[in-house]
């Protein structure tokens, strides 16, 4: 829709976007595979974990910062796997130093390995030491709204309320949370995990989402590249119908055709 | 002297800097350099010399959500 | 997904379509918003009604067929409003006269006016009578896969169970329907009125429906032209996805990023 | 003679034609026929006059879902 | 609740009964676990199939009527497994006949053996013969309210909507269908097939149904018995919360303790 | 069924109780309604709040602890309203000292007046505090399994997720998070906050819960009493239900009649 | 003479009736009892003989729901 | 001298006492008293009397949930 375009942008730390799907470069089949989804999906900022460097062994595997380049896409290095906030704060330190001082990063604190869900209080720890450390944090909390309020007022740069448990592709679990959050904030609010299809993802722009943060979606489906595709409009759609505001629900029929004028009576 | 690389113990000349290290295990990737939980930035991997005892973590960008 | 488009077409009648969104043409504030919205939406199927030419007045009021030429589009003359087997088939055939013999109608025979649910026994009679008198036949029903499938085995060249009331916006209301009609079809399964906003369209698709019609979910939203573009992007994510093969649902969590090669441990 | 056109009684002279009817009415849509029940094709438009007590039906396209 | 007691019956072609569940016979491990679970269901309209007899074998294995007296419980013979009107009517003939002229039959039709649904047209058509031939006919249907309001009309002394497929376990499907069924209803309607568990009985119930038949939830429950009890609690409590009215539904929260008083301020 | 009851009891701190159905005192139209409602809904554990005494006025308004005997009852004081830690402190110390030296509260500190959801942080600290004073504390937190966990961990006595804001009525919104919550407790989960009506309170035991904490559902009903002892049976019944083992569910139909043995073919 | 009871042919000696088949089979059962489509009434038993190829069905009632 | 009485300000007698208080107010239902902050347990009722200054809260039990 050429007339909204221009005003409708995904600002994320001032800095513009005109997708709101954001991904990850998990579980895919191969480098390859990452890179065709990636450009499928329309993605701008992509995320990705810091692990060790392999010592001496298969030097020839391709890398990642090869296949996401930093000067085509915003690189959002995340703490996927730390337990405390002391591992995702170095993690985060690795990384913008690996990243030649970019500050953007996804925090994630879990709290265990069932649920994956975050560790509150030790994810408040780690974004107070990383805000007073100059890093711009995007922040992965449970759908609560006190929280993610919270988040905000400690100066996150977007708060990322999870859907779902990561990867189990239920869809937004509770829509009552994801609205709420939505209606009392001033920073973006990106649902991360949990989507599972195309229209989860339009779901949750349709409940005023900024935008949505997915990897195993589009990394587990069969056709990965067309699935990714499938959400880059399954976003766009959700944006839009959003934007033009839906017919109202009603609990009978209203017929679409006139009843006057009928040759039958 | 011992030192501690991604966990592994290893035997290394004394003044070895990093920037040996890197060379030495022929790591390509674009790497971040911890050492005993602090950063060393990439313009001091020459200066920068190991310490017996020294914990060396070498990281780099992988696939992850 | 251009190595998809070759063979991923929806067959009406033997007639080839890209777009999978059927629109009706009621309920817009008027005839330039009505061509705009349909022009968004990429139908290539339009649905209109039958009513009595005005007698002398208002004459020069913008006709219908000037902004949805049948040049352009496929036209599907719909019996809107009939309560009995009857005037159905008197509508049909002055559809057929009207359009120079085009013999493709969309069938309904309402049951009542609350829920505008069809009326079977009459819906039946009516396709046995449009069939025998040559007309292909797009039928309107409730989600009971046993009908679905009767309409099926009586020739019609589409079949096009509701989701919800007519008008009710209410979104899919019963997928085990729907799915199970989808899973038993050997004609087009096109999901008929109840949908209200894009991720509804979207879920359709996902259950393998072959196509959506819908009418008040467009012209009633807020901004009719940009629900159009919604509704679009919303049955396009939903066809790819469910081509796609979407992830499997867990319980629990599934991480996205690998647990080896963390530095903590 | 009396006929209903459109569920209306309308007073015409006898022998008066459908195509007659169009253009007395000034009808600019594209319209289809039913006289009494049965269909009368575009092509007898001409032809096809009117009898006393015909119910006579003039229906167009419009907008509908 | 001593005070509705004496209004709130169930009354069934003008008999009267304080039991709001209805069970079947089938599935059970064996004749004593079908007593126990009858008992404690607290059900006084127990429904049963036809069968052939044994011809010369097992003679001695226990005969249901045993089980469950006439004298005692409201038999209700069925038609289960008919998958056309006449051998219907046939099952009955002979059920009314083996009951020594009981009028009281739940006529089903069965199209399809995958969904168990209904054959709607075929259901009509022995509705009409077994009600001109002086039966007092119960009819399962789909969840169609226009269908079900003809099933009234015919003349049938309860009208039985599917909330699920029989034995899916699945629950209310479509609790739109089976409200907008109960409101234009004046027989008692009686959800048929498809509940699973206690909290399924008592959502029909709060639809304001009239009671709800099921086998499959009670018999392969691990434990029937205790199942039964739990169904039959679910449906009081499902009707008393009916009866009592509910609060409404808020998108926010209301606090349950007063704010004035507090001591901090 | 008295063959579960010896074993099946509610263990809070060490106390058996029969009924697993906890009301609060709040929104009654009087005292008299208050105390009708108690006895309907079975309730052995009843909360209340503390407020301050009118000082010369009204002192013959009719006192709670009259309405609700101590001797009769288990009275447990909250700390609603309390929107800090210090004040949901210094309450429960008033309480004790109110109840004669009696340690059981229900502790929730508030974060936001819209959702009225907890303040997790705020409610750690109070935990922790009245737990070194010797309280024993049955908290109310979000439906996050982890901070469920780390309550029980703490040494609460029973954690007492939401299952949707307090008063809303909109029932148990996330079930796998309450399913979550009760596969890794070794306390008792008490749903409290957010039930609506019967059905909401048996699917909460459905999943596992060993109780549910309500308030408004009763006092909001049309007919309180009525409601209340709807809430009682539907505790029963999903206890019951869970207890019984559920039936599986199926995607499918499957008959409660035997096929052999019909006379037609 | 050759029937079919619950689908089975059989041979049974002329003059049957219907209450000899009963005791003949042993069925203790309550049964309903239709020839060729046509409802027996019990007290009908003694009475009805069974002719050269009757089809006789001979019901009780079962678990079912 | 003046002591806060749930929120109120009040002039009293000095050596007025806790147990003075409730009667003087004549509180008869249960209830708990904190004394700037601090609980005063029942059986000291008697014997704690008031200070200039003192911020007195007297509560009790209301329905809530």
């Amino acid at each position: 829709m050429t007339e909204k375009q221009p005003q409708d942008l995904l600002l994320i730390n001032g800095k513009p976007y005109t997708s709101r799907l954001l991904v990850g470069t998990g579980k895919y089949r191969d480098m390859e595979e990452t890179k065709r989804a990636i450009e499928a999906s329309g993605a701008q900022i992509v995320t990705f974990a810091i692990r060790r460097s392999n010592i001496g062994q298969n030097r020839d595997e391709p890398n990642l910062l090869d296949a996401v380049p930093p000067d085509k896409y915003t690189l959002l290095p995340n703490t996927a796997g730390c337990f405390d906030a002391e591992t995702a704060v170095r993690t985060c330190r690795l990384a913008r130093e690996l990243l030649d001082g970019h500050n953007l990063v996804k925090l994630e604190v879990l709290g265990d390995k069932k649920t994956l869900y975050p560790d509150i209080p030790a994810t408040l720890d780690a974004t107070k030491t990383l805000i007073e450390d100059g890093f711009d944090v995007m922040v992965y909390t449970n759908d609560d709204p006190v929280m993610a309020k919270r988040f905000e007022e400690l100066g996150c740069v977007a708060v990322m309320p999870l859907a779902a448990p990561i990867g189990s592709g239920l869809g937004i679990r509770n829509p009552y949370n994801i609205r709420t959050i939505v209606e009392n904030a001033h920073v973006p609010i990106l649902v991360d995990a949990g989507v599972g299809t195309a229209s989860d993802a339009a779901v949750a722009m349709e409940l005023g989402c900024d935008g949505v943060l997915m990897n195993t979606a589009i990394a587990e489906a069969k056709n990965p590249v067309l699935m990714a595709s499938a959400m880059k409009k399954g976003i766009e759609a959700g944006r839009e119908a959003w934007l033009a505001g839906r017919m109202p629900r009603r609990a009978y029929a209203s017929a679409s055709s006139p009843i006057d004028g009928t040759f039958f009576t | 002297m011992q030192v501690f690389i991604n966990g592994k113990q290893t035997e290394l000349p004394s003044g070895t800097s990093v920037q040996n290290l890197i060379e030495q295990f022929d790591i390509r990737d674009k790497v971040a350099v911890e050492i005993n939980e602090e950063i060393v930035s990439r313009s001091r991997f020459e200066l920068h010399t190991l310490e017996d005892g020294d914990r060396v973590e070498i990281v780099r960008a992988i696939g992850g959500g």
